[in-house]
C-alpha cells in the first residue's frame, strides 16, 4: 500500500502536478489510489484503464465526457474530475 | 426534652405510614428545631404487606440512624403489631388501630378507633394515619400541636387540607380520652 | 479549483488512505455524505458525527466536523445527548448493520420512537467486517459467514421496514453503486426534522465476497448494478421479480414535530407552572 | 433571605445538589433505590432549560450523559447494582475520552437482582475496578443527607476538573433516609465549571496539556473540530497503537489522579489524637462508626474513627499513619469485606485489622461495633 499521506500533503502533491503541466479531464492521486478497478470497470466511455503499477489511468482523454462516475464511485477520494479550462 | 426518641410507625403498605413519618419528622426537625432522622423499610408492593417508618428525634446529634429500642410504636395492622412490636421498650408507649389489631399481648396497649373515626367522622379512611399522628402527639408530647399542623399541612396534596385539619383534631381527641 | 472537492471536508492532518479495504463501499458512502453536506451548504462547525464500532464508524475521525467516535452499538445513544444538549447541531450517526441492529438495536428503534433529530446512515454490508466476517442481524439467510460455515439459520431485518414502523420520519435505501442518487437520499435526510435513516447496501469484497464466492468489489457493483429495483417499479411488479433484488429509494417520508422540539414545550411548560 | 432549613431525603438532596452545581442533563433508566433522583431531576432541569431523558436502559442513560458531555453539558446519570454493571463499559469509555460527568450509585444488597429496597456498600471495588483495562477512579461517599447535597455538587466540580467520570457512591440506608437540612445559598459552595479554550481552532489538541487536571478543553459545536474515541489516541484525538502514544495516554490517565493525591484526599477524623483503637468507616456505616466511637469513650476505651469522605482514590498515607499510631484498627462496613482490602494493603506496620461486617441488607449496630472494638482492645 501506498505510503499514508495527510490531506495537505496531497493537495501540495496534486497542485505541483499541475504547475508542471498536468492537462487531463481526470486526475488520480496515486498514493490514496488501493487498486480496486471500481472507476475503470464502470466508466461509460471506457476512458480508464489499468497501469502497469496498478492504477488506473486516463488512455482515451478524448472520450470523457466528464460525468464523473469514477469521482463519485471511487472509495478512497484518489480520483476525481477536474474543471474545464477556460481557453 | 434531653433523650432520643425512637418512634415506628407500623402498618400495610398503602395506609401513609411513610407520608406520616415524613410528616412526623417535618413537625420535629423543621418546625420544633429538633434533630431528626427518618428511615422507612417496605417491599416490593407499592400496596399491601407490612410496612414501617421510623422517626428518631433528638436534641443531640443523632448519628445511628435506625430505630432499635422503640419508644413510640404505632400499628395499624395486627401483621404490623406481630412484626414489629417485639423491640417496644417495657415503658414505651403503643398505640394500636382498634378495628384491625384484636391481639395485643402486653398492657397498657391504647387501643384507639382509628380508622373507624377516620370513615364514619371524615368520611375517608386515608386520613387514619392523620389521626394516628394527633394520637400520638396528643398522648406523648414528642411534637408540638403547632408543628404537627404546619407540617400536615406542607405535605398534602392541595384540597385536602380541611380533611386533614379535621382527622388531626380527632387525634388529639382521642388523646384526651386516654 | 484543482483539487478533489471532498478535500476541503477532510481532516488536513489525518492520514491517508483510509483504513478500509480495497474496493470497500463505505468510502463512497464517505464521499455521498460529505457532497450532501456541502450542498445543504452546512458549517461544519455545527455538523456532529457519530459513530459506534465496526468497519463503517472509523468514518467520522477523517471527516472535518465535531466527531464522536463512541462504543459498540451505542451511537445512537450518545447522539442523542449530543443532539439533546446542543440542538443547533446537526447530528449524522455512522453505523453498520452489526452495530445498529444487533448491539446496538435497542437505541436504534428507541430514537426513531423518541423521533431524535438526526440523520442515521446505515452502511449494510451483511457482515461484521472488523471482526472477520462473523454474521450479522442482515446476512441473508443461508448466506455464509465465518460464524455461518453452513450459511447462517436466521431472518435478516429490513431496517428501513424496522425505522418505519418504531416511527422514523424518513426511511430510505440506496447502493453504492448509484452514488448519485445516495447523495440525493442522504440530502433528503439531512433536511429533515426529525430521526432519518438511509440504508447504504455497500459491498465487502474482503469478507461477505470471498466467504460467499460473490467475487471482488468490480463483481460485487456489476450485482448491484443488475439486480436493482426502485421502490416506485417494484410497487407494479409482481413480488417473484422483485425477490432477491435491492429496492432502493425513499420508503417512508413524514412530518412529525422531533423531539427537541417537543422538549422546548416541555421546558415552556415547566418554567409556566 | 433567610436560610431555608428543609427535611430532605438523600435522593432528594442528591439532585438538588446537582441543580446547584449546575447540572443542565440528566440521562437514566429508573432503578429502585435510586429512582427518586431521576423524578427529582425530571421536576427541577426543565425548570432551569436544562434536558431530562429517560432512556431505554442503563447502557443508553450513561451514553446519553457522556454525548451530552461532549457537548458541553455538566451531565450526571443515577442508578444501583444491576444498572451500574450494565454502565461499566462505558464508565471507562468516560475514563479514556476524558469526559466529565457525574455518575450516582445508590448502592442496595446483590448480587445479581439482590435486595432492591435494602442497602448495602457492597459495589465498593466496582467502582474502583469494574471496567475493564488501567483507569483510575474517583469517588465519594455521603453519610448524612447534607453531604449527599455537598457531595454531589463536590463530584461535577472533581469531574469538570479531572475531565473524568465522577461516581457519588451513596446506599439505600442514606438515599432514602430523611434528615433535615440548610440549602446552601447560591455562592456558599464553591462550584467549578472547566474553562473553555482561548487558542485558535488550528492550535487546539483536545488531549493536549499535561495531564489535563485544571486545564482548558472545548465541547463540540464551539468552534473547536477535534476527534473523540475510546480507542488509544494521541494528544490530537486521533487513533492509534502507537507504543510510545499509548504509554503517554495511560500515563496521562494514572497522573492525573496519581499527581494529585493531596487535592483528592478527604478524611474526616474523631477523637484521633489520642486513639489506640481506630475505626475505619464511610457511608451510612459510618453513622453507626460514629455512635460506637462514643460509646466506646464513655466506657474508657481510646477509641477514634477515620471517616473518608473520596474512598477512592484511597486515603493511603491517612490509613498508614493511622495504623502505625493504633493498637488495632476496625473497618466496618456493609459488605463482607472490600475496603478493608486496601486497609490491609496500606498495613506497613502489620496492625491488627479487624473486620466488623453485616451484609443481610439491614444497618450494623454500634453493638455490632462496639463487638469488634473489644475484641480489638484484648
Amino acid at each position: 500500500m501506498a505510503k499514508n499521506t495527510t490531506v495537505e500533503e496531497a493537495r501540495a502533491a496534486i497542485e505541483q502536478d499541475f504547475k508542471q503541466g498536468y492537462d487531463l479531464p481526470v486526475y488520480v492521486y496515486k498514493p490514496w489510489c488501493k487498486s480496486c478497478e471500481i472507476c475503470v470497470a464502470f466508466c461509460p466511455k471506457q476512458v480508464l484503464e489499468m497501469g502497469e503499477d496498478r492504477k488506473p489511468r486516463l488512455a482515451r482523454p478524448r472520450d470523457c465526457i466528464r460525468c464523473r462516475q469514477c469521482e463519485l464511485r471511487c472509495p478512497d477520494l484518489a480520483i476525481f474530475v477536474c474543471e474545464e479550462k477556460a481557453k | 426534652m434531653s433523650k432520643r426518641h425512637e418512634i415506628r410507625l407500623s402498618g400495610s403498605g398503602g395506609q401513609g405510614m411513610i407520608t406520616a413519618g415524613v410528616i412526623l419528622a417535618e413537625a420535629a426537625g423543621v418546625y420544633d428545631g429538633q434533630n431528626v432522622v427518618q428511615s422507612q423499610s417496605y417491599g416490593p408492593e407499592a400496596r399491601g404487606g407490612a410496612s414501617k417508618a421510623e422517626v428518631i428525634i433528638s436534641d443531640q446529634e443523632i448519628h445511628f440512624t435506625k430505630a432499635t429500642a422503640i419508644d413510640i410504636l404505632l400499628a395499624m395492622t395486627q401483621e404490623a403489631w406481630d412484626k414489629y412490636s417485639h423491640d417496644l421498650k417495657s415503658d414505651g408507649v403503643a398505640v394500636v388501630d382498634s378495628f384491625y389489631v384484636k391481639e395485643v399481648d402486653r398492657p397498657g396497649v391504647h387501643k384507639l378507633p382509628l380508622a373507624q373515626m377516620a370513615r364514619q367522622e371524615v368520611g375517608i379512611e386515608m386520613v387514619a394515619n392523620i389521626i394516628a399522628l394527633g394520637a400520638i402527639a396528643g398522648i406523648t408530647k414528642v411534637v408540638t400541636r403547632e408543628s404537627l399542623e404546619k407540617a400536615v399541612m406542607s405535605r398534602i396534596p392541595k384540597g385536602t387540607e380541611d380533611k386533614n385539619r379535621q382527622a388531626l383534631e380527632i387525634g388529639f381527641r382521642l388523646a384526651a380520652g386516654v | 479549483m484543482k483539487i478533489h472537492p471532498a478535500y476541503e471536508m477532510l481532516r488536513p492532518d489525518k492520514n491517508f488512505p483510509n483504513v478500509w479495504c480495497p474496493g470497500c463501499g463505505h468510502g463512497i458512502v464517505q464521499g455521498a455524505i460529505i457532497r450532501a453536506v456541502q450542498k445543504l451548504g452546512l458549517d461544519r462547525d455545527e455538523m456532529a458525527m457519530v459513530s459506534g464500532i465496526g468497519c463503517s464508524s472509523r468514518m467520522p475521525v477523517y471527516c472535518d466536523f465535531n466527531s464522536l467516535h463512541t462504543a459498540h452499538g451505542r451511537a445512537i445513544a450518545f447522539a442523542t445527548g449530543v443532539k439533546l444538549h446542543n440542538p443547533k447541531l446537526h447530528v449524522i450517526v455512522i453505523t453498520g448493520d452489526g452495530d445498529a441492529l444487533a448491539i446496538g438495536g435497542n437505541h436504534f428503534i428507541h430514537a426513531a420512537r423518541r423521533n431524535v433529530e438526526m440523520t442515521v446512515v446505515l452502511m449494510n454490508n451483511m457482515i461484521y467486517g472488523m471482526t472477520g466476517g462473523q454474521y450479522s442481524p442482515t446476512t441473508p439467510i443461508g448466506k455464509r459467514a465465518s460464524t455461518a460455515p453452513y450459511g447462517t439459520a436466521e431472518r435478516d431485518f429490513d431496517p428501513c421496514s424496522l425505522a418505519k414502523a418504531a416511527g422514523a420520519v424518513f426511511a430510505a435505501r440506496g447502493t453504492v453503486y448509484n452514488a448519485a442518487e445516495l447523495e440525493k437520499l442522504i440530502t433528503q435526510a439531512l433536511a429533515k426534522k426529525g430521526f432519518a435513516l438511509v440504508e447504504a447496501v455497500s459491498p465487502c469484497p474482503t469478507l461477505y465476497g470471498r466467504l460467499n464466492r460473490e467475487g471482488n468489489a468490480v463483481k460485487m457493483m456489476q450485482w448491484q448494478k443488475e439486480n436493482t429495483v426502485n421502490v416506485k417499479a417494484a410497487e407494479k411488479l409482481p413480488p417473484e421479480k422483485v425477490r432477491g433484488k435491492i429496492v432502493t429509494g425513499v420508503f417512508h417520508d413524514a412530518e412529525t414535530p422531533g423531539y427537541t422540539e417537543i422538549y422546548d414545550r416541555v421546558i415552556a411548560k415547566a418554567r409556566g407552572a | 433571605m433567610s436560610k431555608q432549613v428543609a427535611l430532605l431525603q438523600g435522593n432528594e438532596a442528591c439532585a438538588l445538589g446537582a441543580i446547584y452545581a449546575g447540572c443542565d442533563f440528566f440521562g437514566g433508566y429508573p432503578i429502585t433505590p435510586s429512582t427518586e433522583v431521576a423524578e427529582e431531576m425530571a421536576l427541577m432541569l426543565p425548570r432551569s432549560g436544562g434536558k431530562f431523558i429517560q432512556m431505554e436502559d442503563e447502557i443508553a442513560g450513561i451514553g446519553t450523559v457522556l454525548g451530552a458531555a461532549a457537548a458541553g453539558a455538566k451531565a450526571m446519570t443515577a442508578t444501583s447494582g444491576p444498572g451500574f454493571s450494565l454502565m461499566m463499559e462505558l464508565l471507562g469509555y468516560g475514563c479514556m475520552a476524558e469526559l466529565p460527568c457525574v455518575i450516582v450509585n445508590v448502592q442496595r444488597g446483590g448480587p445479581s437482582t439482590g435486595l432492591p429496597t435494602k442497602g448495602a456498600q457492597a459495589d465498593m471495588l466496582q467502582a474502583r475496578w469494574g471496567t475493564h483495562g488501567d483507569h483510575q477512579a474517583i469517588a465519594l461517599c455521603p453519610s448524612s443527607i447534607e453531604e449527599c447535597f455537598t457531595q454531589t455538587v463536590k463530584c461535577f466540580n472533581l469531574a469538570e476538573r479531572f475531565r473524568m467520570p465522577v461516581l457519588l457512591m451513596m446506599d439505600e440506608f442514606i438515599g432514602h433516609m430523611r434528615e433535615k437540612m440548610t440549602i446552601p445559598q447560591p455562592g456558599e459552595l464553591e462550584t467549578y465549571t472547566h474553562p473553555r479554550p482561548k487558542i485558535k481552532p488550528a492550535e487546539y489538541r483536545h488531549f493536549g496539556e499535561g495531564t489535563g487536571v485544571g486545564g482548558a478543553y472545548a465541547a463540540m459545536g464551539s468552534g473547536y473540530r477535534f476527534n473523540i474515541t475510546g480507542l488509544t489516541h494521541d494528544p490530537k484525538g486521533f487513533p492509534t497503537n502507537r507504543a510510545d502514544e499509548t504509554k503517554w495516554k495511560m500515563d496521562r490517565l494514572r497522573a492525573k489522579v496519581a499527581d494529585h493525591l493531596p487535592e483528592l484526599t478527604e478524611v474526616e477524623r474523631e477523637f484521633m489524637d489520642d486513639a489506640e483503637i481506630v475505626i475505619f468507616s464511610y457511608g451510612a456505616a459510618a453513622r453507626t462508626a460514629q455512635q460506637a466511637v462514643r460509646e466506646a469513650r464513655a466506657q474508657g476505651v481510646k477509641a477514634g474513627l477515620l471517616r473518608p469522605t473520596v474512598v477512592w482514590p484511597f486515603p493511603d498515607q491517612v490509613v498508614t499513619e493511622a495504623l502505625r499510631q493504633a493498637r488495632a484498627m476496625v473497618v466496618a462496613e456493609l459488605n463482607q469485606g472490600q475496603m478493608i482490602l486496601e486497609v490491609e494493603r496500606a498495613n506497613r506496620t502489620h496492625t491488627r485489622v479487624l473486620p466488623a461486617l453485616r451484609y443481610d441488607g439491614e444497618m450494623i449496630t454500634p453493638a455490632e461495633v462496639m463487638n469488634v472494638i473489644a475484641e480489638a482492645a484484648r
